[in-house]
């Protein structure tokens, strides 16, 4: 049995319910050990250190120090010094607040001075942070995930999106590779799925700018889709529930901006395990997305059962098909 | 300005990579604390401790050895001895009740002009800040002190300090 | 004497007079920033998945630093655009901390209030808001919050997504507060106090 | 004083009384170097004060100790005050130690009883305050008075030089090292690990700025030193060991197996012709051709022998075929022969070992490896080399397309903290170079990706100028990715290049058939354990270190060994062909000499101080120090011994002692340093 300290973020509970869920639907199987941080709180995401830095890092810093408190002794039976992180901008902030803490001695000190105000400290370099995959791949091992397949993927065709947050910075030196990893495309393999070769992978979702300059951030999913509808895939696989967010809720909001019709579901890679390992739809959040993935897990057998679709706010009638809209990014980039 | 304490300290130089540093911080025309006065040696590794101790007796506030980078060596890898040397010393010294932060190890090759006046420099102000090398009043804390070896009496890649274990 | 930071002998600067634009911002930036290690290749730009919406490239803002231009690296939205996705970190040949940069940047034009948009730094306020509000991050105040302040026209396009997202018990209508909120907020205090001092 | 700082671990300086030595102390002003900042003449007058119980009987200051003048002033002293010690207080030892041992030596003093106290390099041009520069003057001085009073007069070592050569590496560097020696009527060592000399050169089409075709120039190189009287050419052949010194090198060659009789073979070729298997080659044809499993690597190759090439050959695997066999006309082919260990004796070693082309795999930004179409430097020379793979059609992967647009990328693996910090010097040319080819031979759009053009040596930017004329695009900017991600209609199946064109402040994406990237030079993958082997340096990049980067930039700090070519840092052809040849001509100096004078910094053992501990004996990378098992004590070979000093220190009992840097003289030096041993006032 494998223990860890879990810091599942705030999206775990609300935006991205369905990592939540499946992710409790495979601990058991894999024979995982989750402990939850008392207390945690918010990573900051990619806004607070926009803002102020030592609170930023401090903010950061009191799940580390909550964490540290909680870590049994390490040579005990038991004991653990890992970290794990679902969220891929909770697992950067936390890998690098304890990084940098270490990098630049002087932001340790205040940051630790800080926590002292609330009777906390953490020693930089203390605890090992890490993601969910690299945990799935490289504690658990493909071996091990691919004796629980009991429903193998095999024809569905899926593009492995890893998002930029988890590849890098890697200041640890945890991934084969900063722009194209082959950790999650070898997970899905051990699955049974039809892996498509994404050369996207690791590009940006958007982040936050569906929140700030939302026509930058349609731009950005409409690379991520269109290329992978063009590769035939059914759906996507993320491991960040950022990622999941924007090209999931916001895909119908760029269809309209660009006039496009895609429809590509994205599910959390756990979602995918879940299935695999004989789960019920229903139990890893399958049709919690707003892109349903009905008929692209139909490929593969998996009937999910209707839920109540949200009747959306009816549109108006519509009349005679427009011009395609101009929009400002047609012929932007090129200078050639 | 307040009167400061200048302390005097002691370099050994490798003759083929930091004792040319020091030259050529000389052609540069470089500035650095003028508090360190340097003999010239073969190799780090020809570095007796007892030389360190002597210096230290003899008035000396503190010690610096100078040597060739990790896998630079002109004598292929004489210095990893003088590395060696210099943590055991650094116990030795706490022992003795002398803050081991009073000799340091840095690595200069032969074009590392700035290096060898920075760390000259840096070095000079981490003395003033420890005063005067007062034999046998020492001693409370240096033990403490010595468990906590990351502190960062060696300047270079972390990477190299996990293959010397003693 | 000034006071020497490590990371300003290991760059060979011991003088106070050395603290230029360029330095300030670098000392600011959590980490070694490298930023004085530039040599202007446009790595950054040519990776930036944004860079068509850019008012300066990164590089280009690195040059301005250099250039002491400090206002109009200031009203530059180029931090503001930043997506963080480290791709100009990784490929970086001088291995600047370029994004930390930018967060650096971005809390600079707030304090000296020159940013040209305000919807970026609102956003982030907001964010903060809420969480020194609760502990957590609150997606559904946020999201109305933030909508209402600065894209109320938008909203009703956004309604499917909201509407969806609520139905589906994606979005808490209420927002989940830690229990030690004390605590956090007297080490939010204090490091505020140190960031001022600093 | 108190007690405590009395000497508490003076172990070792002698007790026995001392007669008291006549020492002369000469401060230079060097002009205004020293003396602007420096008080040299109150330095002077201290010396011969506060210095006279230690022996000092004059101290004089001069305006140039150096010149001619200076040096009769020091001789004059030496012979009418009997002068048994001398101190010059002026440049670093590194500048004129040579020339004050030299004058002491030509008045009658034994030169190693002379001490330079550094006071500029380490004094006044490093201080600007004249009162504490003075201060730390007088320190040094005081330092090297006490120092050299521990001076012993010491012989210099004389030893013969072997006068043949080992020429380690057959490329054009290591080609016209090797003939400049055998020219000069001395024998060398020709030693290959491939199966043909030729090098890196070979695998060339055309050579920049003059587009002179490569193996035109090189193949009658390499006749004449596959021909020479003089040379033993040792192809498909290793160095395994190396001992001795300079002048006295001994040296052991494998000369692996080529199952192929150099007696018999007449290099027809039918056995390349007849044998069965086809194998890539990855290091002629840089991956992109094939050869047999018996093969000579191209068809101008020196031997014209070819190898068998155990891993692939079918007989050697399946154990039947023995196709070459059956067909070898003068029965040549030889399954039994084994790998033969030569050992050989020179003087002097000059290492040509070359370069790896750097790994464009490790770049995943640039999808070598993943993108058919991404093509390697190495990979593009073969493709536009008319005996390469294609006859010298510059087209695809697949074969027989010709590209329309294709992007060069600079700087690939260069410049970079990711991968290799330095310049690799040839990219820019060789990417000019392929513009240019590409230009001529398909007509294609070019573009060249820079972050700086450097065009830096006789007629390389008038190549530049060259190529600009023909059309060829520049975008300065370090490409940030070569993707297949297409973004819009243009763009599919293509390459796309994106990048900052920082001239003009916007990023773009470039669409092309055909990227070349121009990959940088590094060290061999084996440089460190090579450098090992013959007992010299790698610098942090890995590249070989010479003595002196500037002043003498083919020697190393081993005496006898050279580094030339590519070994020693990247560089082009003329560059390395300099070096060879400049290595050549130390060589030849050293075998005229007919002897070699060794610095006398050795150890040695005290026999009856040893206790046989062995400590010593791992201390020493040179093998110097071995325990001589009848008297359990152990001992150092003078030849071998560096003098690096590491088991005087290790030695628990003191036993080991080493002249020029002895305990006594360095605990003089530090109580000198520190102003002990001045007249009690």
């Amino acid at each position: 049995m494998n223990k860890y300290l879990l810091y599942p973020g705030c999206s775990m509970e609300s935006s991205g319910r369905a990592y939540g869920d499946s992710i409790k639907a495979i601990v058991e199987p894999l024979d995982l050990d989750f402990e939850e941080i008392n207390d945690w709180n918010c990573c900051g995401a990619t806004e607070y250190l926009g803002i102020n830095l030592i609170p930023a890092y401090s903010l950061i810093a009191r799940n580390l120090a909550l964490a540290a408190k909680q870590m049994n002794p390490v040579n005990g039976t038991g004991g653990t010094h890992t970290v794990v992180a679902p969220c891929s901008a909770c697992y950067l902030n936390l890998a690098k607040a304890d990084y940098y803490m270490q990098e630049r001695p002087s932001l340790g000190a205040k940051v630790n001075e800080a926590l002292n105000a609330g009777g906390l400290e953490y020693k930089a370099g203390t605890l090992d942070v890490r993601h969910l995959i690299d945990i799935l791949v490289y504690d658990v091992g493909l071996e091990k995930i691919r004796s629980k397949v009991v429903h193998p993927l095999n024809g569905l065709k899926v593009v492995p999106y890893m998002g930029c947050m988890l590849p890098r910075p890697d200041y640890q030196h945890r991934w084969t590779d900063h722009e194209h990893p082959t950790e999650l495309d070898d997970l899905l393999r051990a699955l049974g799925a039809d892996v498509i070769d994404y050369p996207l992978t690791t590009e940006c979702c958007g982040g936050h700018m569906t929140q700030i300059g939302p026509e930058t951030a349609f731009e950005l999913i409409r690379r991520l889709i269109s290329d992978a509808d063009e590769r035939g895939a059914h759906l996507m696989a993320t491991v960040c529930p950022m990622c999941q967010m924007n090209i999931d809720a916001y895909q119908h909001e760029t269809n309209q901006f660009f006039g496009t019709d895609y429809h590509m579901p994205v599910l959390f890679f756990t979602q995918l395990m879940g299935i695999a390992f004989g789960k019920h739809p229903d139990e890893v959040g399958i049709g919690l997305e707003l892109v349903s993935a009905r008929n692209a897990l139909a490929n593969i057998g998996i009937e999910v059962p209707v839920t109540q679709e949200p009747a959306a706010p009816r549109k108006k009638d519509e009349g005679l098909p427009m011009p395609r809209r101009w929009t400002k990014h047609e012929g932007k980039e090129a200078v050639r | 300005m307040t009167e400061q304490f200048e302390p005097t300290i002691i370099g050994f130089t490798c003759n083929w990579c930091s004792y040319r540093a020091a030259d050529l911080a000389g052609t540069a025309r470089m500035k650095y604390a003028p508090n360190v006065r340097l003999i010239r040696m073969m190799c780090s590794g020809r570095l007796d401790p007892t030389f360190v101790l002597r210096a230290l007796s003899g008035g000396a506030d503190g010690v610096m050895i100078t040597g060739c980078h990790p896998g630079e060596c002109h004598y292929i890898e004489q210095n990893y001895k003088a590395l060696r040397r210099f943590i055991l010393l650094r116990r030795v010294l706490a022992g003795l009740g002398i803050e081991p932060e009073r000799v340091k190890l840095v690595w200069a090759s032969a074009a590392e002009g700035v290096r060898f006046a920075s760390e000259t420099t840096a070095f000079v102000e981490e003395i003033r800040k420890l005063g005067p090398l007062n034999w046998g009043n020492q001693g409370k804390d240096e033990r403490e002190r010595m468990k906590d070896e990351n502190s960062s009496f060696i300047i270079q890649p972390s990477s190299f300090e996990k293959e010397v274990t003693l | 004497m000034p006071q020497m930071t490590d990371e300003r002998v290991r760059a060979g600067m011991n003088r106070e007079e050395d603290l230029s634009l360029l330095n300030e911002v670098s000392m600011k930036t959590a980490g070694v920033s490298h930023l004085e290690m530039c040599i202007q290749c446009g790595t950054c730009g040519g990776s930036c998945p944004v860079a068509m919406d850019m008012e300066h490239t990164p590089r280009m803002l690195f040059a301005m630093l250099r250039a002491g231009m400090r206002d109009e690296v200031l009203r530059s939205n180029t931090p503001w655009l930043c997506v963080s996705c480290y791709h100009c970190v990784v490929r970086c040949p001088q291995e600047v901390h370029i994004a930390d940069v930018m967060y650096t940047l971005k809390g600079m034009a707030i304090h000296a209030k020159l940013y040209t948009n305000a919807t970026a730094p609102h956003f982030s306020q907001t964010f903060v808001d809420m969480v020194e509000a609760y502990g957590r991050s609150y997606e559904m105040g946020l999201a109305t919050r933030h909508y209402l302040r600065h894209f109320p026209l938008r909203l009703p396009g956004m309604m499917p997504m909201g509407f969806g997202m609520i139905t589906k018990g994606r979005m808490a209508v209420m927002p989940k507060r830690i229990k030690q909120m004390d605590q956090l907020t007297a080490i939010l205090d204090r490091a505020k106090q140190l960031e001022l001092n600093s | 004083m108190s007690d405590t700082r009395s000497n508490p671990v003076d172990k070792r300086s002698s007790p026995v009384e001392k007669k008291i030595e006549r020492v002369g102390v000469y401060v230079c002003h060097c002009g205004s170097n020293i003396a602007g900042t420096v008080d040299v003449v109150d330095v002077a007058k201290w010396a011969g004060e506060k210095l006279k119980h230690q022996g000092v009987v004059v101290a004089r200051e001069y305006k140039f100790m150096c010149s001619s003048l200076g040096q009769e002033l020091i001789q004059k002293d030496i012979k009418e005050l009997g002068l048994t010690r001398v101190v010059v207080a002026a440049c670093s030892p590194h500048l004129h130690e040579k020339t004050f041992r030299t004058a002491a030596k030509n008045a009658g003093l034994n030169p190693y009883l002379v001490e330079l106290a550094s006071i500029r390099e380490q004094v006044s041009w490093v201080h600007s305050d004249k009162t504490v520069a003075t201060a730390k003057a007088k320190a040094v001085v005081a330092g090297a008075v006490s120092r050299v009073i521990e001076n012993r007069p010491l012989d210099e070592i004389k030893v013969p030089i072997n006068p043949n050569t080992l020429v380690v590496g057959g490329g054009i560097a290591g080609i016209q090292s090797a003939l400049e020696i055998a020219n000069a009527g001395f024998h060398v060592y020709l030693v290959e690990r491939e199966p043909s000399i030729g090098g890196h050169m070979a695998q060339f089409d055309k050579t920049f700025p003059t587009l002179d075709c490569s193996a035109c120039i090189l193949t009658p190189r390499m006749v004449e030193a596959g021909t020479h009287p003089n040379i033993t050419l040792l192809t498909w052949s290793d160095v395994v060991n190396v001992s001795g010194y300079v002048g006295n090198f001994h040296v052991t060659i494998k000369k692996k197996a080529r199952f192929v009789n150099e007696e018999l073979c007449t290099g027809c070729g039918i056995c390349q012709e007849k044998c069965p298997k086809k194998v890539i080659d990855e290091v002629y044809e840089a991956g992109l051709g094939y050869r047999k499993a018996v093969y000579t690597p191209f068809a101008q190759a020196v031997p014209n022998f070819p190898v068998m090439d155990k891993e692939n050959c079918t007989y050697f695997i399946k154990g039947t075929c023995k196709a070459c066999e059956k067909f070898c006309p003068t029965g040549a082919i030889d399954f039994k022969q084994e790998d033969q260990l030569i050992n050989v004796d020179v003087g002097n070693i000059v290492l040509a070992t070359g370069y790896d082309l750097f790994d464009a795999r490790r770049v995943s930004n640039y999808g070598y490896g993943r993108l058919p179409n991404v093509f390697t430097s190495l990979e593009f020379e073969r493709l536009s080399n008319a005996a390469g793979p294609t006859s010298g059609n510059i087209v695809l992967r697949d074969g027989k397309t010709t590209p329309k647009n294709v992007g060069i990328i600079h700087c690939v693996g260069s410049r970079d903290k990711n991968f290799n910090n330095y310049c690799s010097v040839i990219c820019c040319m060789q990417g000019l170079k392929f513009a240019h080819l590409v230009h001529e031979r398909t007509g294609a759009t070019v573009y060249n990706f820079y972050i700086d053009m450097r065009t830096a040596y006789k007629a390389y930017d008038e190549f530049y100028q060259r190529v600009l004329e023909e059309g060829t695009l520049f975008v300065r900017g370090k490409v940030a990715e070569v993707t297949n991600a297409a973004r819009r209609e243009s763009e599919k199946g293509k390459l796309i290049i994106q990048v900052e064109d920082t001239l003009a402040g916007k990023q773009r994406r470039i669409p092309v058939d055909m990227v070349i990237l121009s990959s940088g030079l590094q060290p061999r993958y084996d440089a460190k354990e090579v450098g090992k082997m013959f007992g010299i340096s790698c610098s942090t990049d890995g590249w070989f270190t010479e003595k002196h980067p500037k002043l003498d930039p083919v020697a190393t700090m081993t005496e006898g060994i050279y580094i030339v070519g590519c070994a020693q840092g990247p560089k082009d052809i003329p560059s390395s062909v300099a070096q060879g040849a400049a290595a050549s001509a130390r060589v030849l100096d050293k075998i005229l000499q007919k002897e070699v004078t060794l610095e006398p910094i050795k150890a040695s053992v005290d026999h009856e101080k040893c206790s046989g501990c062995k400590v010593c004996n791992g201390m020493c990378p040179f093998n110097a120090i071995a325990f001589i098992e009848d008297d359990k004590v152990s001992d150092i070979n003078p030849a071998l011994c560096q003098g690096c000093g590491t088991c005087v220190a290790a030695c628990p009992a003191g036993a080991i002692s080493g002249t020029g840097f002895s305990d006594a003289q360095i605990i003089a030096q530090i109580d000198g340093l520190l102003l002990r041993n001045l007249e009690p006032a």
